[in-house]
């Protein structure tokens, strides 16, 4: 069997698919349905220095092979979740990546502190469409993802720093190269766009946040382009996500020249999503003859 | 909790615009009444899975029957299935209701198609010695079809329409209250749209009634098992959400704001 | 039967919905399934000052809910266009919009120079994301917005001036407000999102310029969620589109301020998707005792 | 040129990874050979429907066949259907084939997929004194059956797969030009893929045959029917397109580059 293998800062992964933040909880739900312990890793929900209860409901809408949510980053706040939920994913012998939030650079900072070597990955949620301060504010523009970078980083002396880019922006390659300048070891993308569904009867939106994170397989095309660019500006590894839905579409990421994925929505329509897919990539290499699927990152060739 | 290949053997028109679905599982599943079962719509155009109660339940022929209005595009999507195609679903989810040993007079009060779920109650305890008393109200006697089931698996059977053209006019609650003295429930079941249960909350409150009530609601649900937190409701008196896939979809009626 | 007609900065629409460009040529075909006469207008292909063959095929790509094209802009010429193909659509009575497509400012002015008087609106296409040079160029940046807008305005004697707006932005309500500061007359949006989708087979991107625009109905959130963003920056009428497939569709738009819409891809999956539109609007407004979609416009109610 | 809604009668594979489709019109259509079908795929996911050549025409019964090899995602979704499943589609697209009233003896050279318009030809031109030479490639003998259709209905029938399973070891254009003194054809049909049509436009130039030559082409479509710009190929010495879906899919080889 093909080695499905990577390393991504040092971090090794058996595999390199990883739970999406936000649609995974912190695990504990779906190893009631498959052994987690199959990913490659997991990217937490987002977490902030205090417990949060998010936005109001409906938080959920659907678009055509899309969906919109606009949860608003609830959850019990850091210090709980090292205390209650980081043993059980440890047991797992997955990579851990904490995705974190917050309002202010100092937040971003002292969550870092808390999590420094106590984790696998932290993974910056500066684009979070969905909450009022913070988030998407310091995803937009490059000075600000550089700033929040350096911020991270300085607050972190051994743990590998991720910044989640948002495709909300005018060129997500310029600001991943901010993000690079700014000490980030690894970039991911890309976090959700903005968008909104009309419930027509109520002339309202339907998200009670009126306007929602779009995520799922009809944006893939989106997120395939951007991963491109970003993994032709940087010289740091790059996780790429949007709509991975099967083996194959982890593929297309993995040849614009993305290090590892991220499957999130897709968890949903398919709770077996990520197993599947894991599957597919070491039967798609075996097939293709491919011994290592370090050899397919990058490999895209352009046309003309 | 799994996730399985379903295949559709049953999809009737049972009463304007609402349908009853069976669908053949391929193992031996335990359910409780009251837990509900996330099903694909068949169609690549639809991410999110829909929530379903489970109504009935034949552990023998492993087939599950869901009842189901026709609301939106995935609702049409199953309600055009017919017999051999397939459905993924995820089950069984959510905790369902329970009745306690000591509480043998059982109130079912159910609105629109809130009804399903209690349907699972009667099939649950169908040889047990308890009393069920049914209060459902529905919109006109065209409906009658969905509810004939209650009329014959209740003790007591109450009605209510909105027109009046079957049972009494008026909606469950009220017929619920009004013939509360009769029923003298130990415990109370309740599922409808979430005016009603706020009218049932309220009624119980006014009236000092400290009978156990227990509420199913219904949130827009994104991974149905607990993991995303797009379902959550308030936990009545605390900073704090409860999941409404998985904490839920029951809940003790004071233990969550409505 | 409620009142369906629009009136966008002086010309009346008999309904608000139009053939989005490049999806419908200069109508000819679409005419042998239908009589076109039906629709409320056409935006043409975009119309250059020279004949144009486009880009090497392929030309288009599916990804999930969605497509991509990279046609380039073939065209005729805004030459051979008004000699052999206005005459056609005059003929039709519907609104003829042209959409045009520059290399530099003094082209778009050049084409709206000819164009001036002899259609009922202009819409300068500054956001095609399939040309190398020109083109989305121009429709990035606010300060290039209002410039390209200002050159084609003053090429302008009595032809009202659409600005369609690029999605792929930092923000789309502050270019809307720079075209309209340019004085433009009404502003469409979106156009396509770009996008990739990579054969992994043979490792290249699927469309021959390797990159193309992503349309279809699994855009739509994005779309009325700019739509909104817009409509609540500019005094000016807004056309929306992006995803649109059904009457329920349009509401969304018309909900969200837009004056009329224009349909796409739709045509593709179905060509007789705009006189199905058509005859859903007129049924949803009877059904809700709307007498006049202009009662809708704007209607949309925030949450919370 | 129609927009339909056709319901699937017969869906079944006829070779490996390939299967023939009947569906029935539900009003009368004129047919060409060579013309083509732009089909639905029926999931919502796919908004680009996939053109097929109409391989088969009973008027009469208004069944069109379409074969098709299972590639991607379509396709796939396409050889999931049932009878009585419900396509729409667009027809009659394109120019089709023509052979004038003086062409005689017919060459058809098809290779792969690009066999299923030329069975077309046949099926029209059945009643007719002509003289059909059939030159078919395929992979190898698994795939027999699809050709079987060319031998019973080609007053000769010369076949040769990559492996040399059934008929000659080679591909079609060898087997047209090793044959071609025999054939002695007045117009040639063909269909396959590109590198096969360059190679028969380069043997005939070799050659020196100058026997018309008509050439089926495909290209990736948007609308299908002429008016998105999506589907071009070049005219030969001209700083012009031709579209494939309006002004094709049927091209004298000459006109077009390949
Ligand atoms: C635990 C639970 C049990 C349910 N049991 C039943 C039942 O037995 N019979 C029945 O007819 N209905 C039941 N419902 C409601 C049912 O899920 C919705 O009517 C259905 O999802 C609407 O789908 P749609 O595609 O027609 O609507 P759309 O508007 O197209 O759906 C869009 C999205 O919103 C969600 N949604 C829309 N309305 C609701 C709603 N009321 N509750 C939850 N999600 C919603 C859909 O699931 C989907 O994700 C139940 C809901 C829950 C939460
Ligand atoms: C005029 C014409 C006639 C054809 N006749 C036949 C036939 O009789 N039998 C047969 O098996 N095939 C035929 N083809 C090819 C057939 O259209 C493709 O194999 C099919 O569209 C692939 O669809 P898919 O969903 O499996 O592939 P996907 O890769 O999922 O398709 C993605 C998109 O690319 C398009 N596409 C992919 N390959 C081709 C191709 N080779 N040509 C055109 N579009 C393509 C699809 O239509 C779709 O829009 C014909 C093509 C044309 C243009
Ligand atoms: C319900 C939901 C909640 C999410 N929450 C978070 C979050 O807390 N932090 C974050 O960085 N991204 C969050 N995301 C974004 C996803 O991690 C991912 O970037 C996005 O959904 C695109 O991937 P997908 O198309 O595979 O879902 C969330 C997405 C969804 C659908
Ligand atoms: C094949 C194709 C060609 C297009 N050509 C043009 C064009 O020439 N000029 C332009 O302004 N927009 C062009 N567009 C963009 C559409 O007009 C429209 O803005 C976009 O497709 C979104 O709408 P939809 O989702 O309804 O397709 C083209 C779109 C497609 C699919
Ligand atoms: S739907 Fe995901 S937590 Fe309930
Ligand atoms: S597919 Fe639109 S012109 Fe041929």
């Amino acid at each position: 069997m093909a080695n499905l293998s990577v390393n991504i800062c040092g971090v090794t992964l058996k595999n390199p698919v990883i739970a999406a933040s936000g649609t995974f909880g912190f695990g504990k739900e779906f190893d009631e349905i498959y052994d987690i312990g199959v990913l490659g890793g997991i990217s937490t929900k987002g977490l902030t220095l205090e417990a949060r209860l998010g936005n109001p409901t409906p938080r959920i809408a659907e678009g055509h092979g899309v969906i919109l949510n606009a949860v608003g980053l609830q959850n019990p706040g850091v210090d709980v979740f090292l205390k209650e939920d980081l043993a059980f994913l440890k047991s797992k012998n997955i990579a851990v990546i904490a995705n974190v939030a917050g309002r202010t650079i100092d937040d971003y900072a002292g969550i870092c502190a808390r999590l420094d070597g106590k984790v696998d990955m932290i993974e910056l949620n500066i684009s979070c469409p969905n909450v009022k301060c913070g988030g998407m504010a310091f995803g937009i523009r490059p000075e600000s993802v550089k700033e929040v970078t350096s911020a991270a980083r300085g607050a972190l002396k051994s743990t590998p720093l991720i910044v989640k880019l948002s495709p909300n922006v005018e060129s997500i390659a310029v600001n991943a190269l901010a993000a690079q300048e700014g000490g980030a070891d690894c970039v991911s993308l890309i976090n959700t766009l903005t968008g909104m569904v009309i419930d027509i009867e109520r002339r309202r939106p339907v998200i009670a946040n009126n306007t929602g994170g779009v995520s799922g397989a009809g944006i893939m095309p989106i997120a395939v382009r951007m991963t491109w660019e970003v993994c032709s500006a940087v010289r740091i590894p790059v996780i790429g996500m949007g709509g991975i839905t099967c083996a194959e579409d982890a593929l297309q990421f993995i040849m614009a020249g993305a290090s590892a994925v991220q499957v999130g929505t897709a968890n949903f329509t398919d709770t077996l999503a990520m197993p599947k897919i894991i599957e597919g990539l070491a039967s798609w290499l075996d097939r293709h003859g491919v011994k290592d699927i370090n050899e397919l990152r990058g490999t895209l060739c352009l046309n003309g | 909790m799994k996730e399985l290949k379903t295949k559709v053997c049953r999809n009737e028109k049972i009463a304007p615009g609402i349908y009853e679905m069976d669908l053949r599982l391929p193992e031996d599943i335990e359910f409780r009444c009251g837990q509900f079962v996330n099903l694909s719509v068949g169609d690549g155009a639809h991410l999110l899975r829909r929530p379903f109660a489970v109504a009935f339940y034949d552990r023998g022929k492993r087939i599950i029957g869901v009842c189901y209005q026709v609301k939106g595009e995935g609702t049409k999507l199953l309600s055009a299935k017919k017999e051999g195609d397939e459905l993924t679903c995820v089950l069984p989810l959510g905790n369902g209701f329970s009745i306690a040993e000591g509480q043998k007079r059982v109130a079912l009060v159910g609105g629109g198609v809130g009804i399903f779920p209690l349907l699972s109650v009667l099939g649950e305890y169908r040889e047990s010695n308890k009393y069920f008393c049914s209060c459902m109200g529905f919109r006109s006697r065209e409906y009658v079809n969905t509810f004939s089931l209650f009329d014959k698996r209740s003790d007591e059977f109450l009605a209510a329409t909105d027109d009046g053209s079957f049972g009494v006019k008026g909606n469950a609650v009220q017929l619920f209250f009004d013939n509360y003295d009769g029923a003298k429930p130990d415990v109370i079941l309740a599922c409808g749209p979430t005016p009603m249960l706020r009218a049932l909350k309220s009624g119980l409150k006014e009236r000092n009634i400290a009978v156990p009530c227990y509420v199913s609601l219904e949130e827009r649900m994104g991974c149905g098992i607990g993991a995303c937190l797009v379902c959550v409701c308030k936990r009545s008196g605390k900073e704090e959400n409860a999941r409404v896939c998985k904490d839920g979809p029951v809940f003790e009626i004071n233990e969550v704001e409505l």
